[in-house]
């Protein structure tokens, strides 16, 4: 395996681009060097991104967007209280993934390029409607972390293209969102499921709404279903209960080890219940 | 002469029986002996077992006294984790 | 073979080593430096028995290449005693008997040690947390806990 | 062996909580630990396991491995023992041992070791095993133990079940067990309820952090050193002497640190391998398994399928028990299926009683023992349907187990009849603690069961020396696994009459001592304990000799007390007490070292009872349950060390609430483990669990000095189904069926 350490994306790339056999870029290395260990993958190129000015910054743009760069690690993130104030649901799902120390390591970028169908910050931020930057042979992209994931372990970023940082939209009023998953054990465990729901309120109506499942369908997708449901009304019991039978509903989950095939389709119903709620009453400045 | 008792499964290989009574001075003559008399007894009781002696669990000594009055058991050998 | 020459520091001492790129920093503390205070309990980062802290951020050394040491400061088990001064959270582990076998002990007292840097006045359910990721099997916790507990109180009242 | 007298009281040092003796090396990173030894030319090995549950071995070829370089070696079955021969049930088990650690002609189970290489560094070790080709010939596999049990199941190797296996089972049943008294049929029929119901449990690892880890050196000369992180070094020796056709005494092993055992590093897995390895290479070869190797090819506890019926009177009065428990064991025989029968019932008094165990084998790993082998599963079944007794009947849980419970003189359900035993004063206890009367939230339930284990002694050896300066060294033969060094340095203290610092216990090697039986069965601080006070003894009864020269008065007008030699009496003359310092400055002017020695096979390690309380929570929306409140009630006999006793009081505790919530062998149609790793096979977080609070009952076990009862096993027997009985409360669903996963807990609620 050969170990590199570029001091810009476009020099990533380009090692990237011409490289020969498996090529992986480390950031965190909390899946890559699992892969390794295990004998997973064995990489013959390793691109370390960390070095790369900027690639470990959190900037908040003049219009109130958020840029995070591609090695900013999910401590990082929680240690940022702006950010935190704002997209509360984001950071606490990237927080949720392993332990202290893997929060230590692990990034946003990381979490996406996996591919895995149980990534915790993905549905967040896609709920968030949020857009990476693609830095490859052909200049530089913006890219919907929407448009991401292709089937599980696989995205649409094609050879030599990575990631330099996450974009964030700004904020704006009356927004909330948040991010439940179910595990078995309080903590370090893979999501059974996933959700994320990102809104925006006028007074008690909801005029935005994304909800994001995880876990339970090959790819990490909107339920547009939900938006439909949500915008225009106010939130009480009868829409919550409509909000969980179209998560059910959208909900295509396998039986593996980690839950079965009806489990999964309940509790999705019952997390997009819960965030919604929770993203509701932060919408609405409630907590 | 000393009252040995067989849990169930023993007893198939003593014509039944679920007591046999053997000549014995300590727990190393009660296996020797109630070999002698039931030979089909002899694989269980070469690949272990124990011996409770009034409530005592024997679980290896064969050197361990009983008497004409004590209560005797056999038992499966003891392991732990 | 391509070795990688690694310069850095550990436990505040100058350090070099050379590794293979596939090496991870827990491989080059225990195999090159004679560290083994950080212990491979499960190489996937599921169990913190490798805990250390790079450049003050807690990690686990299974995940971390040996290359990417290169520049940086590490901390590991073996230098959170100050010289014959065991750290307050060593002494109250010995007297709580919050280790039984003690493989999982380097990692929770780099982690905790992490912790009490960070927030001095954890509540139970923080120190837990804060710990989720480094499995002990012995003890079920309690007394690492209750240790963890009444040193954070000593080292506050001690400031 | 008779005891001379009994002490139970007027302790000085027994009973209190001194730092460990090895503290300060557990937390500095200097303990030495498998895995941190290693020696000038060392190489690393690495092992090749199938991917198969079940297949026949065509052709290895490790050509292209032994091509590599930096590889030195690279061995298969062929470099072990041709002596060793199969024979059936535990005849065979030096056989099972060799075939599990290298297979033959056949993989039995996804992760059997079938090659192994040595080379210069791990990454060329494991670079290595992936260019042995194997060519296998896949065979139909089973990892179910009631599909293994059924006709047409695959057969794993014919002719392994012993004599006690009746004619008419699929040759897969290997073992089985038959007891009880009285007469069942007829104590059904006095029933006013009977309760019958199945239960099952997954098999669970015991999870230690430390993976096994070894390091060999072995010459032509037939010598050899072993360091590794075993429970039973002795026991190490003999079997790895087997495998590689050595003579034992040739063959020393220390014993490493140990980083957690709980019955697992109670047989070898990798270390005759190294030794192999260390031979063919001539040079030292440390091997480490991964986690995941671990996992699957480690001893898990045994699975489960278990039937149970019941019969209780109006009052609580049971009438009659009987139990069928049927034990997957890997694919070997072992599986405790005895024991789980012979725990089964044993904490009540009970007229009629008849259990049955089967051991069963199958396509997984050879099961290895874990803390209590067999009664935390019969305990879950029998528990639960006592459980279930009482709510149906409308009866307090204590009073009826109180009503029924084993009390001194019962004839246990397993034959015998109980000497002292402590079960009614754990439950009067628990009873009695502000937990059972404490009020519940919404949505919570509180769950109490029993449990119960036999302990054990077996063969201990204990070396007590003197210094000069008259301080103490002991050398043990028991791996210290939680503490025992503590326990140990403080009954030497107590009989010694001195300082518990003045005492360094040491695991010695086995070239130091005489055969030492594992530290298993809960045993240490009861075995090595009454040794090390026999030796103590021995030593004192030495240093009185010395007095009594110097008195010129007769050995038996001499006692010691508190550290000193003193006249027996005023018959015996009028001497100022001699220290034990005094005596051991001139010993080599007196007659040599002063040396106590005890070698034998305490039999009298009793037995030991538990009663917990737990408050379980269950999110009815997700099937989640938490544990908000435990407490563990046990009879230690006698605490030495309460704080270490307390310890695997809660140990146990949080390894029976993994196993009752979330641990499980999870394998895949294709045989192959699903989670070989502790991201899937989750065992419990620091945020999963609270406080766990612990009673330590004595009711002095009479085959020990001071009254020990060991503490180790007995811990994990009660948890299982206490929070069987705590979720069936809080939830309104019984759950027959281990783990209480989220899943199978909604499930059950939605069909309610």
């Amino acid at each position: 395996m050969e170990y590199y350490t570029p001091e810009s994306f476009n020099k990533a790339s380009e090692i990237a681009t011409n490289a020969q056999g498996i090529t992986r870029f480390l950031a965190g290395g909390t899946d890559v060097l699992v892969q390794l260990r295990t004998d997973m993958i064995s990489p013959d190129i390793l691109i370390d991104i960390k070095n790369i000015p900027g690639a470990k910054e959190i900037e908040c743009l003049a219009d109130g967007s958020w840029r995070i760069g591609a090695a900013v690690t999910g401590a990082e993130m929680s240690e940022h209280s702006e950010l935190k104030a704002q997209w509360p649901g984001l950071v606490e799902a990237m927080d949720l993934i392993g332990s202290t120390q893997i929060q230590g390591r692990a990034t946003l970028v990381g979490n996406l390029c996996n591919g895995s169908p149980a990534a915790d910050s993905v549905p967040a931020m896609m709920a968030a409607n949020a857009s990476v930057l693609v830095v490859g042979p052909n200049g530089t992209r913006e890219l919907s972390v929407q448009d991401m994931p292709v089937s599980p372990g696989k995205t649409s970023l094609s050879k030599g293209e990575v990631i330099s940082a996450v974009l964030i939209p700004a904020r704006g009023n009356n927004g909330g969102d948040a991010y439940l998953r179910f595990i078995p054990r309080t903590e370090m465990d893979i999501a059974v499921v996933g959700c994320g729901v990102n809104l925006r309120t006028d007074g008690e109506i909801i005029t935005e709404a994304r909800l994001c499942l995880g876990a339970v369908t090959p790819t990490i997708q909107v339920v547009s279903e939900v938006t439909k449901l949500l915008v225009g009304n106010k939130l009480d019991q009868t829409i919550l209960d409509a909000v969980a039978k179209a998560a059910s509903a959208a909900s295509k989950p396998i039986t593996d080890k980690r839950g079965t095939i009806e489990y999964r389709i309940e509790v999705a119903g019952v997390l997009a219940k819960r965030a919604t709620k929770i993203a509701y009453d932060r919408a609405r400045g409630l907590k | 002469m000393v009252e040995v008792n067989l849990w169930s499964g023993l007893r198939q290989h003593a014509d039944g029986k679920d007591k046999v009574k053997v000549e014995a001075k300590n727990v190393g003559e009660i296996l020797k002996r109630l070999v002698e008399a039931y030979p089909g007894l002899k694989p269980q009781i070469d690949s272990g077992v124990s011996v409770a002696v009034d409530g005592r669990i024997i679980a290896s000594d064969l050197t361990e006294p009983v008497y004409q009055e004590s209560e005797v058991y056999l038992i499966q050998q003891l392991r732990g984790g | 073979m391509n070795k990688i020459h690694v310069s850095t520091t550990v436990n505040g001492d100058d350090t070099e080593f050379l590794c293979d790129p596939r090496e991870t920093l827990l491989d080059c503390l225990r195999d090159k430096l004679n560290l083994t205070g950080a212990k491979e309990g499960c190489g996937t980062g599921d169990c913190g028995a490798c805990s250390v802290t790079l450049d003050d951020r807690l990690v686990c050394s299974c995940l971390v290449l040996g290359a990417e040491a290169e520049g940086k400061k590490i901390q590991t088990v073996e230098g959170i005693a100050n010289g014959d001064q065991l750290h307050p959270l060593q002494k109250k582990f010995i007297e709580y008997a919050a280790l039984q076998c003690g493989i999982c002990t380097p990692g929770i007292l780099v982690a905790t040690k992490s912790l009490l840097e960070k927030n001095p006045n954890p509540t139970e359910t923080e120190v837990r947390y804060w710990l989720a990721g480094n499995l002990c099997r012995c003890t079920g916790y309690d007394k690492i806990i209750r240790a963890i507990m009444d040193t954070a109180a000593d080292m506050r009242e001690a400031h | 062996m008779a005891l001379d007298e009994q002490k139970t009281d007027g302790f000085k040092y027994v009973g209190t909580r001194p730092n460990r003796p090895d503290g300060l090396d557990k937390v500095t990173g200097r303990a030495k630990f498998g895995a941190d030894m290693s020696a000038p030319g060392m190489l690393h090995g690495a092992i090749l396991r199938s991917p198969h549950a079940h297949a026949r071995i065509i052709k290895i070829d490790t050509s292209a491995a032994e091509a590599l370089t930096g590889v030195k070696a690279i061995v298969t079955r062929a470099d072990f023992s041709k002596n060793i021969k199969f024979a059936p049930g535990s005849k065979g088990a030096t056989w099972s041992v060799l075939e599990n650690v290298m297979a033959n002609e056949k993989v039995l189970y996804d992760g059997h070791a079938l090659a192994a290489v040595a080379a210069t560094s791990q990454l060329i070790a494991r670079d290595a095993i992936k260019l042995i080709k194997v060519e296998y010939e896949i065979l139909p596999h089973v990892t179910d133990v009631d599909k293994a049990m059924a006709p047409g199941a695959p057969i794993i190797r014919e002719g392994t079940a012993d004599s006690s296996v009746p004619d008419g089972y699929h040759p897969n049943v290997v073992g089985y067990h038959n007891s009880g008294h009285g007469d069942v049929a007829a104590g059904f029929k006095e029933a006013d309820l009977i309760i019958e119901d199945s239960f099952s449990t997954e098999a669970t690892h015991q999870g230690y952090i430390e993976p096994h880890a070894c390091l060999a050196t072995l010459g032509q000369d037939g010598k050899g050193e072993l360091w590794c992180t075993t429970q039973g070094h002795w026991a190490a020796q003999k079997i790895c002497a087997a495998l590689l056709d050595l003579e034992t005494s040739q063959l020393r092993v220390t014993a490493s640190e140990i980083g957690g055992g709980f019955g697992g590093k109670t047989t070898v897995f990798i270390e005759p391998v190294a030794l192999a390895l260390a031979r063919k290479a001539n040079r030292p070869v440390k091997l480490v398994m991964s986690r995941s190797e671990v996992f699957r090819a480690t001893g898990p506890t045994a699975s489960t399928s278990m039937d149970i019926k019941i019969g209780m009177k109006k009052d609580g009065t049971i009438t009659a028990a009987q139990g069928t428990f049927r034990l997957q064991g890997g694919a070997f025989p072992g599986a405790p299926g005895n024991f789980t029968a012979m725990c089964a019932f044993a904490p009540y008094s009970l007229k009629n009683v008849n259990q049955i165990g089967y051991d069963v084998m199958s396509n997984r790993p050879k099961q290895a023992a874990y803390r209590a082998p067999g009664s935390p599963m019969a305990a879950f079944a029998v528990e639960s349907i006592i459980d279930e007794l009482c709510n149906q009947l409308d009866l307090d849980p204590f009073e009826v187990r109180l009503k029924n419970a084993s009390r001194k003189g019962t004839k246990a359900s397993f034959g015998p009849r109980f000497d002292d035993i402590g079960l009614v004063e754990t439950l009067e206890a628990a009873k009695a603690h502000p937990h059972y009367s404490a009020p519940l939230k919404e949505g919570q339930g509180r769950g109490v069961s029993c449990g119960f284990w036999f302990n054990f002694g077996g063969e201990t050896s204990v070396t007590l020396a003197l210094s000069l300066d008259g301080t103490a060294q002991i050398s043990v033969g028991t791996p210290d696994v939680g503490g025992s060094r503590a326990s140990i340095a403080l009954m030497a203290a107590e009989e010694l009459g001195i300082p518990y610092e003045h005492i360094r216990v040491t695991v010695a090697d086995t070239a130091t001592l005489g055969y030492n039986e594992i530290s298993h069965g809960s045993r240490v601080t009861y075995a090595s304990g009454l040794a090390t006070i026999k030796a103590a003894r021995d030593a004192i009864k030495k240093l009185c000799k010395r007095a009594a020269i110097k008195w010129d008065i007769p050995e038996d007008a001499v006692k010691w007390q508190d550290g000193c030699a003193v006249p027996s009496g005023p018959n015996a003359g009028d001497f100022d007490p001699i220290p034990i310092k005094q005596l051991t400055a001139t010993m080599g002017a007196t007659g040599g070292p002063i040396v106590g020695h005890f070698e034998a096979n305490p039999e009298g390690a009793g037995v030991s009872f538990a009663t917990h309380i737990v408050d379980a929570e269950v999110d009815k929306e997700t099937g989640k349950t938490s544990i908000i409140r435990y407490t563990v009630v046990q009879d230690a006999g006698k605490a030495i060390h309460p704080t270490y006793v307390e310890g695997q009081f809660q140990g146990g505790a949080a390894q029976g609430i993994g196993w009752a919530l979330n641990e499980e062998y999870i394998y895949g149609e294709d045989g192959r483990l699903q989670n070989s790793g502790f991201l899937d096979y989750r065992i419990p977080l620091a945020s999963d669990l609270p406080m766990i609070d612990t009673v330590i009952v004595e009711v002095p076990n009479p085959g020990h000095p001071y009254g020990v009862r060991g503490v180790g096993e007995t811990s994990i027997c009660p948890p299982l189904a206490a929070i069987a009985n705590a979720v069936s409360a809080a939830a309104g669903v019984r759950l027959r069926q281990l783990p209480m996963s989220p899943p199978r807990i909604l499930a059950a609620l939605k069909v309610k």
